[in-house]
Formats: C-alpha cells, structure tokens, sequence
C-alpha cells in the first residue's frame, strides 16, 4: 500500500468538480460571455449541503436512499481507477466489469427515485435513462474487450497504462474507434449535449436533470457531486486508452489530468457547437458507438 | 366323366345367367327367386364336383344347401318383402344397363386370374373357379350398387354362394360339421338381416340404405 | 382328468348361462345374473388359462379344440374384458329399469346374447379348425349386432345396420382366404389326418404350402378380419357401432371383440411367416395398415364432438399401433401383446366412464359437457385418468408399450413408420388432450339431474383399473413376462425353444 | 444414501397423507408441506456430503421396472442441482401453507399438495436417476404433475389452455428423449448410465441434436419456450416458483448429463449453444420488458436467465472442444452458481408476485402502486430479488455473471475472426441482457411498490401473513449471502466440475482458486460500498440534523392538482425500449392519442403476443388441422362407399403383392 495509491482517489474527488466548472466556461467563451467562476461546482455543493430538505409526501425510503448509494458507489468506482502512471487501489482481473455494473447499480437507484416520487415527468426521465444506457453498456463493455484483448490485461490498471508506440502501429485505428465509442458512451453516461440537455429547464425534454426534479439539500448535492466524479472517472478511462506515458509518475499524473481537462473544454465545444439530438434519433447515436467498439473488436481479432 | 363335366358346364352356365339376372332386374320378387335358383344350382354343383366317391354326409350336405338356399331363405324374404310393401329397386347408382354391360368384362378378367392361379381342382371344368370369383364380384357389386336394404342381403348372399363354389371346386375335405356350421351361419346372418331390415322399416317407414347417413365424422 | 375337459366347460357353460336367462323373472335378476354368470365363468377360464401355461399346450377331442400360450393370453384379456363389463353393466341399466324402459324382455335378450358372445368368441379362442375359428367369429357378428340396438332408436338401427353388413362382407371374405390357405394344402393333403385345417397341423407343414395360394389366402384374410379388427380403411362401421351401444357392449367391442379379430390374423401370420418367399408379406401389411389407421384416427379424433366416438377412434389408433407392434419383430409382438391387454383395460374404462357421464349430461356431445370432475368426481376422475393413459402418459401401462414399440421400431430401424407413428400420436395426444380437459375441469351445467353416491362396485371397477395400468407401467411380473414371452414366440411361429431377448 | 431414499419416501408420504386428507384443509397443508420439508431436509443431506467430499454414493434397488432397473445415484453433478430443488421446494412449501389458506374450503387443497409433492419427487428422481428407462419415468412424473398445479384454478379458461400449451409441449419434447434414450441405449444394450459407452460421430451429433430439443423444451430455450409465459402465471405462486426456479434447470442439468455420453463435442455445439443463450437471453428479456401481468413479466425473464445459464454451459463445452481449461472451468463454474442463484432470486420473486396478487388482488402492473407503503416487507424482499436478478453487485446475481464474462475475457479471445462468435455472443449478450433487465426491474418494482395506487386494489393491499412472509425473507438473505461467500462457494463445483470436463481435480481446484480469489476483491468492494452507504446515510443524518425537513406534495412542475392516474405506467415506461425493438416483439397496439384543446378520452393499448407461438406455431397447427381434415369425408355415412373400401382395399392389396 504506497502512498500515491491514495493520491489518485484524493485527485478524483477534489479536482472533479472542477470540470463543470470548464464546461460552462468554454461554453461562456464560446457565446461571448465571462460566464460563472471556475469554482462555482464548489459553491453550489457545499451550499446545498448546508441546507435544509424537502421531501414528496408519495415518496418512501427509497428515495433518501437513492442519492446515498450513487455517491457510495462513484467513489467505491473511485478506488478502481487508474490515473496516469498510478494503479488503482483495488485491482483485479475484471474489475473493468465490476465498474460497468456499479454504475447499473447507480442507474438502478436513482431511476427507482425517479419513479418513487410519482411525477410523471421524473417517469418519463426515469423511461429514457434506462433506455440509453441499456444501449450504452455494451458499447462500453465490448470496446474494453478490444482494448484487453490487445493489453493482454484483464485489469483497468494494466488496460489504461496508456498505449506505447508499438501498440499504436498495431492497432491505432481500433484504438481510436474505441476512443470514439467511448466518448460517445462517456456523453450519454454523463447526460451532455447531443444526448441531453443539461442546462434547459423544459421537462419535457430532459434526461438527467428532470429525473432529480424533487432531490434537495444534500441529496442533490450528493447527486450533483457524483455526477461530477462519475464524469471524472469516465474521461479518467478515455484518456487512459489515448494518452501515451513516459514512465515517471508526476509526469504523467500532471499529463492525465491536463488530458482530462483538455476533454472538459472538448466537451464544452461540442456542447456549444451542437444541438440536441432529437430523443428519436439517440438510439441510432448509441447504436453507431456499438458499431464502433464491435468494428475495434474485429480488427484486433482478426 | 365327360359327361359329368358337360353337366357342371351347364350348371356354371346357368350361374352366370342367374347372376345376369340379378344385376338386371329391378323387381325384387324376380330378385329374390333368382337366388333361390342359385341356391338350388349349388346343391347340384355340390354333387357334381365330387370326383367318385359319393358320401353319405355329401348327399347330407347338399340336400341341406338344397332346402336352405332354395327354400328356405327364398321364404325368409319373400315374407319380410310382404312386410314392407316395397317391390322395385329404386334407381341404383350404377344402371341396370351399364351392369349388364360390365359384366361380361368382369367376367373375362375372372377367367384370366382363374388361369393365374395353380388351383388343385379335381375333375371340375376350368370354368369353376372363375365363375366363382363372377358370382363374388356380382354380389359385391350388388352391395355396393344397391339402395334398398333388401337387395343387399341378396348381394350377400350371392356372394356367400360364390364363395361356396369356390369353397366346392378346391378338392379339400372339410369336415361336415364345419359346412354346417358355415350354412347355420349363413342362416343366421339371413334371419338377423330380416329382422333388421324390419326394424329399419318400422323406424324409417322406408328401406333406403342410401338414406340410413345420420352417423357421420 | 383330463385338462382338455376344461375347454369344453368354458366353451359350453356361457351356453347353459344363456339358456337360464330366458327362465328368469325380473331384469334385475337377469342383470345380476349375468354377473354372477360370467364372473363364473371368467374364473374358469383364467384357470384353463393357468392349466395352459403350466403344461405348454392343451387340446381335446383330436386336437380340434386346442389352446397354447397365444390364445390363453387372449382368454385371459377376454375373462377380465367380459368380468369388468358385466359388473359395470349391472348397475349400468338403473336408470331405465327404474323407468320401466328397459322391460323384462329386453333384459332377457339383453342376457341371452351377452352370453351367447362370450361363448362365440370363446370358440374363436379354443378352435384349432380354422373353419371353426371363421364360424365363431361370424357368429360373434351376428350375436352382437342385436347389442347394439338394445335401445331400439334410429341412430342405434342405423349403427346396427352398417356394422352388420360391413362385417358380413368383411368375414365372407376371410372365410374366401380361408378357403385358398385350405387349398394351399393340396401337396400334403396325404399327409394330414383328413379332417380339415387343422392350425396345429398347418404349422408342421407350413413350409409346403403352395406359396401363390397361401399368399392371396392371406391376403384375404387380413382385410376380411381385418374389418373385424377396425383397421383403416376397413374401419368405417366401428364409430357408428361403438357410439350407438350401450357402454357394457362398447366396452366389450372395444376391449375384446377387435382384438379376437387381430388374433385370428396373428394365427394366420404365424402360418404365413414359415411360407417360403412370403416371410416379409405378414410385416408389409401389418405395418402399412397400422401407419394408415393411425393417421385416419387423428384425422377423426382432431374434430370429434361425441365423446364416445373419440374413445372408438382411440380404438383405431391403438389396433393401428398394436398392428405396427406385429408388423416389427420378436421385442415388437412382444409390445403389442402386451399393448393389447393395457388397451382393453383402459379402453373399457374409458367407455364405462362415458356412459355414465352421459346418463348424467343426457347427450355425448363433449361441447355441452364441461366440469365432470366437480358433477361425479368418480367417472370424471377415471374418464381423465383412462384418456391420460390413452395418449400415453407415463408411468401408466401403455406408456410402457408404446416406448417398447418405439423401442422395436428403432431397433428394426423401420424409420417411416417411427415418423408417423410418433407425429400421429403427438396430434392425437393435442387434440385428445383439449377435448379432455374441457369435458372434466370448468364449471359443469346446471342440470336437474342428481348424480347418485358412487357404489362400491363401481368404485371398484375405477379404482382396480387405473391401479392395475399403474402397476403394469411400474411393475412387470416375472410370470406376466414369460406369457407374453411364450404367447410372442408363437405369433413369431417359432418355438420357445429358440429365444428371443426381450429384456 | 438410505437416507436419501428415507427422503424420497417421506416425501411421497406426505403427498399421499394430504391426498387422502382431501377436502381436509387443514390437514392436507401440513401433511404436505411437511412432507415437503422433512423429505428435503433428509435427502439435501446426502447432496451436501456429496458435493463437499466428492465421493458419489449409489443405491440399487432390486426392483424390475420393465426393461429398466431403479439405480439411483447422487454423483457431484447430481448433488450441485439437487440442493436447490430441494432447498427451495422446501422453502416455497411454507409459503405454500400461507397462500393456499386462502383456498381452504373451496378447494380441494390434497390433490394440489399431492401433486406439488409429486413434481419434487420427480425432480430429486430425474437428477439421481442413473438408468435411461427410470429417468424417463421420473422425467415423465416430473412433467405430469405441474399440469395439475398449472390447472388447479380450472374454472378459469386462461388456466385450462395453459394447462393444455403445457402437457403438449412437454409431451413433444418428452417424444425427443425418447428416441435419444433409446438410440443410446440401443447402442450399447444396458440403459444404465454407468455402462453406456461413450458415442462418437455422427450419431453423437444428432443425439446432440435430439439432446436440445428434447431437454430445451423444458428448460425454455427459444423458441421451445412457448409454454413458459403461459404455465407460470396460472399455477399457484409457490407452484410457479418452484418450476421457474428449479424445474426448467433439469433440462439444462439433462443437457449437460447427455453430452457426457457424448465424448468429446465439436466446437460448433458450443457456438449453438452460445446463440441458443443470447437468443434466449436478449429475446426473453425484451418480451419480459413488454408484458403488463407481473408472473408473465417473471416467466419471460426465466427464459432470459435459462439464457444465461445456457451461455456459461456454452463457453464451458467452447473451453472442452478447444482444450483450454481456463474457459471450461469458469464457464461450468458460472453456469452452475447462475442455476443456484437463479433458484433463489426468481424462487423469490415469485413468491413476491404471489404476495403482491394474495395481498392487492390483482397482477395488472399499471393497477398497482405505491405498495411499498402497504406492503413493507414483501417491498424489501422483492426489491433485493430484483437487484439479484439484474445481475447488479454486490448481490449473487452478479458474481455468477462476472464469472462468465471473466471465462471470455481471459482465454475466449483467441485469434481468429470465427472467436467472435463466443466474444460477441457473451459480452455483448450479457452487457445487453443487463441493462434491459435493470430496466424491466426497474418497471416492475418502480411501478407496482412506489409512487401512488393506481387503483382502489393496491389502496386496500395489505401485508401478508408470516408463513409467507418467511420464506421470502430466508431467499432475500441467501441472495446476500451467496453474494457475499460468493469466493467459497464457487470452490464446492471442483468435482462436479471435473466429472463434467474430465479434467484433472487439481487443475479445477487452481483455476477456482484464481476466481475465488477475484471475487474476493468484488467482495472486498463491495462491502466498501455498503460502508460508504453506511457512513453516507449518517452524513446525512447529522447534516440534516436541526434543519427544517419539510413534507409536500411531488413537485408538479406547476401543474394544481395532480392525480395518481398522471402516474408514469409500465407501458409508457417501456414504450421507448418496446418501439426501438418492435422487429422482435411485433407489440400491436392501439391508441387513440388527445385531439384538440380539451381532448375528451385517450388510450393507449398494448399487447404483446408471443412471436414464435403466433408466428411459428399456430400457422403449423392450423395447417394440420386443414391437412387432416381433408379426410375428413372418409366417414360420409354412406354405407355402399363402405363396402366398396373394402373392395378396393383387397384389389389394392391383391395388385400390390399377388401380381
């Protein structure tokens, strides 16, 4: 157990929020405003912390679960990323697979705290989460298939160690057709732009934001501080499988996260470039991902 | 002996007219006389077939077809004919012309099979056999071709007289008791069909086998 | 003394049994007579038949009354046919004796020729004289035929009529076979002690029987009985007749009389198969007309409404299968033997069951009869278990014979009929199966009729029925194992000193 | 071993005391269920010794079942399925006492306790039956018996077509085992397992062949599976649990038994089985998401787990052909643990949908509602069940999948573009199955236990009696357990394992070290996880603590006055899922969408048939039916034509054979 092994969840759990933060700067800068401050994630969680609740009458225990066990489970995802040249704290072959399906368990909740409320906009929410992510999963999972079968590891530490130059001769366009499909996933997982919207405020037309309608004080801070590390963790992934590294720690660390940074204002981009999606034509995005990791997957079968 | 196979010539002769006859008749009075002929016809048959040895249980046997085809069964229906005031065959699925016509088709195809077959007859004529297997066919197709139950017991009886011409050219020995038994039988079978063809009357006030097809699927 | 004695009791006793009916006073008496009589009766013959399988064969007055294994079996299937029935048929008849339909003259008759075909198919089972065999079976037709229409009614004449005449012609023309196996015999006509066919003596000699003749003989033969049998296309008055008796002689019909047809046909087989150049001719047969009366009787069982035609279709489908059971070897005879007495079994509860049912409903049609079970849980239950057993549910009995079949099918690698033996039975087992579930479970109709308490005879004959099948599907007694052993060697016109593996 | 046999006679005991009982409610339940229970408890015993030391023990009974010998053997394989029939027929028994009270008068409850004594019965004899002729017998009790369960409520007409669908199907695949046995028995005279030879070849092929049919037939594999959905729902619910949860396994376990007559199989009868399971899997989930009648809803996805189940076998019999033991073992491993896993979470599931019907009256999903309020306990069960089956950690359902995936990932993608049948067909089946599944457990649990009553049947639910609410609680716990022991358990497969494969024991044993020691890091995990739960929740607490928390009604998004009938529904729930995939599921619905300002009414109706029973098998049977009944007008009643068959018949003959 060194030390650095706790430098790496200590990272995801401090700098996640800081995402949001670049998003909606790039996006600020792109519309020709100033935008809110870098930090403003941190305010809104800590505020939210710090208030009171509201509860739905129609709601059971299920619904103060829901908001605990995502949290609970980003940050168990949490200790089995790698970052930069850092292993996971826990690893184990598979444990890629374990890190798909906690996230379903997160999924699992907060669609049941959607329904528990009764609103049938949060069911409507709840009815497209469940959707697209049914969709997303083996894009992700068979993408990561492609990539073990060509790491010859079974574990996101080995996987993510970052593709040296012998693996991109070999396999650089499956490489990048996992990276596409990843990021494709890693917009839906996230619920961004053109899968969702994340800053409308018209129900009707919401994924993620309308299914935590009733969420207040610190289960929506919970659910707003997970969402930032699950992003966190997601894009951890995408740049492990493109980001090459050199072997000192620091370095490649300091790479990762300017790496990770740099999709941040990637994402911001496309928010800012793109329309949403009509909510007809997201299967056919996800399905083009699936495309993707199974086209990744015959190359490096063959 | 030639002469005695003159005299079964003759006799086959005048079986095949019989079954004529029957196939173009539609009175069954005429019907039911004509059999009575067959019977008789047989008896004598009975006789002439046996090569020599003329038995005491032979002259048994053919006095007993005697009275019994060629009285008493005649009796039988001529007294269920009296019951049911029926005297003519309705139209019957094949015409009386075209059996007439048919027949003797028939019957060269029975003289054909009959040379197939390496049939042990003793001192009978080559006509035996065939004319059995004439007589067969005409009581089937009597059956077959019929509507009034009547005529259907005569078609059965027919054929029952052609399967005894048969059964009396092949030279086997049967015992006695067995031809009786197969004549009892032949009694009995006559005797139900009357009492049969009665209740039918009784039930349906009329005698159309053609019209007894309630009992379908 | 002499166990040939016993032959002559058997054959003579249902005789004398009919003579009494005609001097008794009350058609209860006369009911609970025929009982008694053939109860009597049926112990007696099983024990002729246990004589028989102690000493080999038994035979009397010069061999011309003669019982081996083969047709012991069969007297045996036929005293438990005929004991079931009568037992069933005394309280059958309550009803209308109660209502003065069922007079003392109809009872009488009703006894009278009850008795007289016991004692015509026991001819068929105790005459060596093939003649004779022929006698007893055109007997049996003509006795039965008034069984039929003991309710005199349209319907019942109509079935009366069309059986009367399809089987008259149908046995004229096995006594035609029988006449040309007799003149088959002309190159050792010397060498037989001159009184007439003698199976016994057939069978020594069978290798010099003149194979053209012997071969249309047997052609003959097989469609004449074959009739009797209810073989499709042969088959035609076998519904109308079954459907329009009263259950006791349905039964009888169908647990007895078809099976006394096919055994006649087994005797001429066992002849057939030592001809020379004729030995696969008994297995063509058996095996086309087997496939074919399997397939008509789905055809008819898929859309039946009568209930008690279903349970004659039945009887067709299962001679087809004990036919297909002849037509495959040693372990297949062996099969269909067995399958003969599970089938009359099965077969006359089935009809016992209906019958009552319709004295309960008032009408056969199975489209107005629906919760039998909850209206006489009695006849209900032993209708769903008789029909489960029909279509071959294990672990009951048929079951058991069905899979041998298959077994011989397989192992004669006959692949066709094992095709359409198992697709006719599997739409047979569908259609069957609806039609059963919707006359026993469901809500029943309102009906005026109170369904009386179940007496204990009647109890009985359901419960010692279906525990019988049970058994038999569990259990093969060693010595059950050995009959059908013996009684298949026959068949297979072998003698028992040649084995054949069964187990 | 006697007291394996003690067990199968008490168990008969009990059924024929109830029978005879009859009428006598009281009587019958506690002499079945105790017969039941007792009976399982002696012969799980036998099972347990068994699995834990490896060595088989036989029993011989010198009883001649014609042409066939009682030989009864409990061999590691045998042990691995007969603790889950008779763990939960035991435990669904108890339930059993609890829900059939409710019949007690109106019904006859001995012949329903003889009948479910009978099916455990046959299901302990078909698995320890070592001869083909009385494994056919058990097979055949086995079958036989549920018809009675599937039609004990025989007024209603859904129940007797139900009970028909049944007996049919299982009597056509019954007709396939026939031919199998007796072909393999007929190679080799004996039909004891013990001295069938192994077969190779061609014949061993389409016994393979035969093998599927016969035995997929009962386990449910598309599209054999057309009775599932129909059976399930009718029969009572300790009945359906038990059939779903363990009888459609002994075909699997048949399956399995078959080919270890079969020598060594040709890797393409792994690549059938493989599309055997996704098909099944991903169809079966998708018409499960579909269904609005919750015991259908389960009867599909038992047709979704058999999938599954069918996967692990697939890669198991991949890694035999291929040599590689890596995948043998962890796909048997997997394949076993999800059969056990399966016993319990979908036992108690339907022993959930049993409390729900006994205690709101109804099964309609979008009649449902707001439960959890009502009905706390089952909530709790049936939620656990449902993450279970989803296959979510930290519970069992998930460890049985995760070894599966870990098999393909580690030694299943070799060279070779043919390897992405087995690489597509489990990652991409199983990630898919997963989530629809989340999704159809999130409808089913969502919809019927939160929000509020859709109707005045779950406002009047209440919670049901102990004797039901036990056995639910017991197979919540287990699915806990067997997810948290998950690392030890997997360890007791190593004979049955090794019997199966013919591998070596060591190497069986060092293969489920490495998983053990994986799932050990799952566990390690998840109990993380449930500490941070833990901690999380008392955050909150003391966060919360002397701040306002207030009670409203569900934020409207500025609508007044809300009703519960505004409620999302299963259907609009799974609408979106359910047009993306209507090529499978050909839902017809009929909607009439709001017209105008004020729309008066609007409906939306969906109905999902089974595809391949309104596609496959209804146009066969009616063709049938047309072909036979052209015969139809053999029997015109014309008694002329009659006697001219017979005629003809002898013409016919006499041209056939004399000339």
């Amino acid at each position: 157990m060194h030390i650095e092994k706790i430098i790496n969840p200590l990272l995801t759990l401090v700098l996640a929020p800081l995402l949001f933060g670049i998003i909606n700067r790039t996006k600020a800068v792109f519309a020709g405003r100033t935008g809110q401050p870098l930090l403003q994630s941190y305010y809104d969680i800590w505020k939210l912390f710090c208030k009171g609740a509201v509860y739905s009458k129609t709601t059971s225990w299920i619904f103060r679960l829901g908001p605990i066990v995502g949290f609970a489970v980003v940050v168990a995802a949490a200790t089995l990323m790698p970052l930069g040249g850092l292993p996971a704290i826990v690893a184990f072959d598979g444990d890629f697979i374990l890190f798909a399906y906690l996230f379903g368990l997160m999924r699992f909740f907060t669609v049941l705290t959607a329904l528990d409320t009764g609103s049938s906009f949060e069911g409507m929410g709840a009815s497209r989460e469940v959707m697209f992510s049914a969709l997303a999963e083996p894009a992700f999972l068979v993408g990561l298939a492609a990539i073990s079968k060509q790491t010859h590891s079974l574990s996101l530490t080995g996987m993510l160690a970052g593709p040296d130059t012998a693996l991109w001769s070999q396999i650089g366009p499956a490489l990048l057709l996992v990276a596409f499909s990843v990021f494709i996933v890693f917009l839906a997982e996230n619920s961004r732009m053109p899968v969702d919207d994340p800053n409308t405020h018209l129900e009707l037309t919401m994924i993620h934001e309308v299914m935590v309608l009733d969420n207040s004080g610190p289960d929506l801070g919970f659910i707003t501080y997970a969402a930032t590390i699950k992003m966190w963790l997601l894009g951890t992934v995408l740049v492990g499988i493109l980001v090459p590294h050199n072997g000192n720690v620091w370095i490649d660390i300091s790479t990762a996260v300017g790496a990770i940074f740099m999709l941040a204002v990637l994402v911001g981009v496309v928010e800012s470039s793109m329309a949403r999606l009509k909510l007809l034509h997201v299967p056919q995005f996800l399905l083009i991902a699936n495309a993707l990791s199974i086209l990744a997957l015959i190359l490096v079968l063959r | 002996m030639i002469f005695m196979t003159n005299l079964v010539d003759t006799v086959i002769i005048f079986l095949i007219l019989t079954n004529l006859m029957l196939l173009g008749s539609s009175r069954l009075r005429t019907c039911i006389l004509v059999v009575a002929i067959q019977g008789i016809l047989l008896g004598i048959l009975a006789i002439l077939l046996e090569d020599g040895s003329l038995g005491i249980h032979l002259i048994l046997l053919s006095a007993a077809i005697f009275c019994l085809k060629g009285i008493i069964f005649p009796f039988l229906l001529i007294r269920t004919l009296r019951d049911l005031n029926v005297q003519h065959e309705v139209e019957p699925f094949v015409g009386y012309g075209t059996s007439l016509v048919l027949s003797p088709l028939v019957l060269v195809v029975c003289i054909w099979l009959g040379s197939q077959l390496s049939l042990p007859i003793g001192a009978a004529s080559s006509l035996v056999v065939p004319v059995a297997f004439f007589t067969i066919t005409c009581g089937l197709f009597l059956i077959v071709s019929r509507k009034k139950a009547l005529t259907q017991v005569l078609g059965y009886l027919v054929l029952e007289n052609g399967i005894y011409v048969f059964g009396a050219s092949i030279a086997t020995i049967q015992p006695v008791l067995v031809e009786l038994g197969i004549l009892l039988d032949a009694f009995v079978a006559v005797f139900v069909m009357g009492i049969a063809i009665y209740h039918i009357n009784r039930e349906f006030d009329h005698t159309d086998v053609d019209r007894l097809n309630k009992l379908k699927g | 003394m002499n166990p040939g004695i016993l032959l002559w009791i058997i054959l003579l006793l249902p005789v004398v049994g009919s003579g009494i009916c005609q001097i008794l006073r009350s058609p209860k008496n006369v009911m609970n007579f025929t009982c008694f009589g053939v109860a009597v009766i049926g112990i007696l013959d099983i024990v002729t038949a246990g004589v028989v399988f102690s000493s080999n064969t038994i035979s009397s007055c010069s061999e011309w009354l003669y019982m081996d294994a083969l047709s012991a079996y069969h007297l045996i299937v036929m005293a438990l046919v005929f004991c079931m029935s009568s037992l069933y048929g005394m309280r059958y008849f309550d009803k209308e004796i109660n209502e003065g339909i069922f007079t003392l003259k109809s009872a009488k008759r009703y006894g009278i020729l009850w008795f007289a075909s016991l004692a015509a198919m026991t001819l068929i089972l105790v005459s060596n004289n093939l003649g004779m065999m022929w006698v007893g079976m055109e007997t049996t037709t003509l006795v039965t035929a008034f069984l039929i229409c003991t309710r005199a009614n349209k319907a019942s004449i109509e079935g009366m009529w069309k059986y009367l005449i399809v089987c008259s012609v149908g046995i004229a023309l096995a006594f035609m076979g029988t006449l040309f196996i007799a003149a088959a015999t002309y190159k050792f006509q010397g060498s037989i002690s001159g009184n007439g066919v003698l199976w016994t003596q057939l069978k020594m000699h069978a290798g010099l029987l003149d194979a053209k003749l012997a071969q249309i003989g047997f052609l003959f033969i097989f469609v004449g009985y074959g009739t009797k049998a209810g073989l499709a296309p042969m088959h035609t008055w076998l519904p109308d007749a079954h459907s329009q008796a009263p259950s006791p002689v349905s039964a009888v019909f169908s647990g007895f009389m078809l099976n006394a047809a096919l055994y006649c046909i087994m005797r001429y087989t066992s002849l057939i198969k030592l001809v020379p150049g004729n030995e696969n001719l008994s297995r063509d047969l058996f095996l086309f007309f087997g496939t074919l009366s399997i397939v008509v009787a789905a055809a008819f069982i898929l859309s039946q409404h009568d209930l008690k035609r279903l349970l004659a279709y039945h009887s067709v489908e299962h001679l087809g299968i004990i036919a297909i059971g002849l037509g495959m070897g040693p372990l297949g005879i062996f099969a269909a033997l067995f399958h003969t007495l599970n089938h009359s079994i099965c077969k006359s509860l089935g009809f016992f069951c209906a019958g009552r049912l319709g004295q309960i409903y008032g009408s056969y049609d199975m489209r107005g009869m629906t919760g039998a079970l909850r209206l006489s849980p009695l006849w209900g239950g032993g209708l769903l278990g008789s029909l489960l057993a029909l279509i071959g549910i294990a672990p009951f009995a048929l079951f058991m014979s069905e899979l041998l079949i298959v077994k011989a099918a397989i192992a004669t690698n006959s692949i066709w009929v094992l095709v359409v033996f198992l697709a006719g039975s599997c739409i047979i087992f569908a259609a069957a199966l609806k039609h059963v579930i919707n006359v026993v479970y469901g809500t029943p109709p309102v009906l005026d009729f109170k369904p009386r308490r179940s007496s204990i005879p009647d109890t009985g004959i359901v419960v010692f029925s279906l525990g019988v099948l049970l058994v038999l599907g569990l259990w093969m007694p060693n010595s059950l194992h050995e009959i059908l052993y013996r009684a298949a060697n026959i068949m297979e016109g072998i003698d028992a000193a040649t084995t054949v593996c069964v187990k | 071993m006697s007291l394996f046999i003690w067990g199968l006679i008490i168990i008969f005991a009990g059924g024929l005391a109830s029978l005879i009982s009859g009428r006598r409610s009281g009587l019958a339940c506690v002499f079945g269920a105790l017969g039941a229970v007792a009976g399982s408890i002696a012969a799980v015993i036998p099972a347990f010794k068994v699995l834990l030391h490896g060595i088989t023990e036989s029993f011989r009974l010198n009883w001649s079942i014609p042409f066939g010998s009682f030989f009864v053997q409990v061999d590691p394989l045998s042990a691995v399925f007969l603790i889950p029939i008779l763990g939960l027929s035991a435990i669904a028994a108890i339930y059993g006492v609890g829900y059939l009270w409710a019949y007690r008068g109106k019904k006859n409850l001995g012949v329903a306790w003889f009948f479910y004594d009978l099916l455990l019965l046959g299901m302990v004899l078909v698995v320890a039956a070592k001869n083909g002729i009385l494994f056919l017998l058990a097979w055949e009790l086995m079958s036989l018996a549920p018809f009675f369960l599937i039609i004990f409520d025989d007024e209603k007409e859904k129940a007797r077509d139900a009970g028909w669908t049944y007996l049919v199907a299982t009597h056509i695949g019954m007709v396939f085992l026939l031919i199998f046995f007796l072909i393999l028995g007929g190679q080799n005279g004996s039909m004891d397992f013990d001295k069938i030879g192994v077969i190779d070849g061609l014949t061993a092929s389409f016994l393979f062949v035969l093998a599927i049919v016969g035995f997929g037939t009962k386990a449910g594999f598309m599209p054999l599976h057309v009775w599932l959905p129909e059976a399930h729902p009718a029969a009572p619910s300790h009945a359906s649990a038990v059939m779903s949860g363990v009888m459609i396994k002994i075909g699997i376990y048949g399956l399995i038994r078959a080919m270890t007559f079969l020598g060594h199989p040709p890797i393409w009868w792994a690549w059938i089985l493989i599309g055997i399971g996704a098909s099944s899997g991903v169809v079966g989930v998708l018409f499960a998401l579909a269904q609005h009648d919750l015991k259908r809803l389960l009867a599909y996805h038992s047709v979704e787990n058999i999938g599954i189940i069918t996967l692990g076998l697939g890669i198991g019999v991949l890694g035999i052909s291929t040599g590689s033991p890596t995948l043998a073992v962890f796909g048997f491993a997997g394949c076993f643990f999800h059969i056990i896993n399966h016993a319990i979470f979908k036992g108690l599931l339907f022993l959930g949908a049993g409390a729900v019907l006994h205690g709101s009256g109804t099964l309609e999903i979008d009649h449902l509602g707001g439960l959890i309020k009502r009905m706390p306990w089952t909530a709790v069960t049936f939620l656990t069940g449902a993450i279970a089956i989803s296959g979510l950690p930290p519970l069992n359902g998930f460890a049985s999948e995760f070894l599966i995936y870990l098999g393909v990932f580690k030694d299943g993608m070799s060279h070779g573009l043919v390897n992405i049948i087995p690489v597509l067909g489990v990652i991409g089946g199983l990630a898919l199955i997963g989530g629809l599944a989340a999704a159809c457990f999130t409808k089913a649990f969502g919809i019927v236990f939160l929000g509020q009553p859709r109707s005045k049947h779950s406002q009047q639910a209440h919670e049901v009696n102990f004797a039901m609410l036990l056995p639910m609680v017991t197979l919540a716990i287990l699915c806990v357990l067997m997810g948290v022991f998950s690392p030890f358990i997997i360890r007791v497969f190593r004979a049955a394992i090794s019997n199966v494969t013919l591998l070596p024991q060591e190497v069986v044993q060092g293969q489920l070290n490495a998983g053990s020691s994986i799932l050990s890091n799952v566990v390690i995990v998840s109990v993380l996880l449930v500490a941070l739960i833990c901690g999380l929740a008392l955050l909150r607490k003391w966060l919360l603590s002397g701040r306002s928390v207030e009670q409203i009604e569900t934020w409207g998004c500025g609508y007044a006055c809300p009703t519960a009938r505004m409620q999302y529904t299963a259907s609009s729930f799974a609408q979106p899922l359910v047009a993306l995939f209507r090529l499978f599921l050909q839902t017809d619905s009929r909607d009439l969408p709001p017209k105008g300002i004020f729309p008066d009414r609007a409906f939306l109706k969906t109905d999902t048939a089974d595809t391949s029973s309104k596609y496959l098998y209804q146009p066969l049977f009616k063709w049938i039916g047309f072909m036979l009944s052209k015969l139809q007008w053999i029997q015109h009643g014309r008694l002329q034509l009659y006697v001219l068959y017979i005629a003809l018949t002898l013409l016919m003959l006499l041209i056939w054979k004399a000339l």
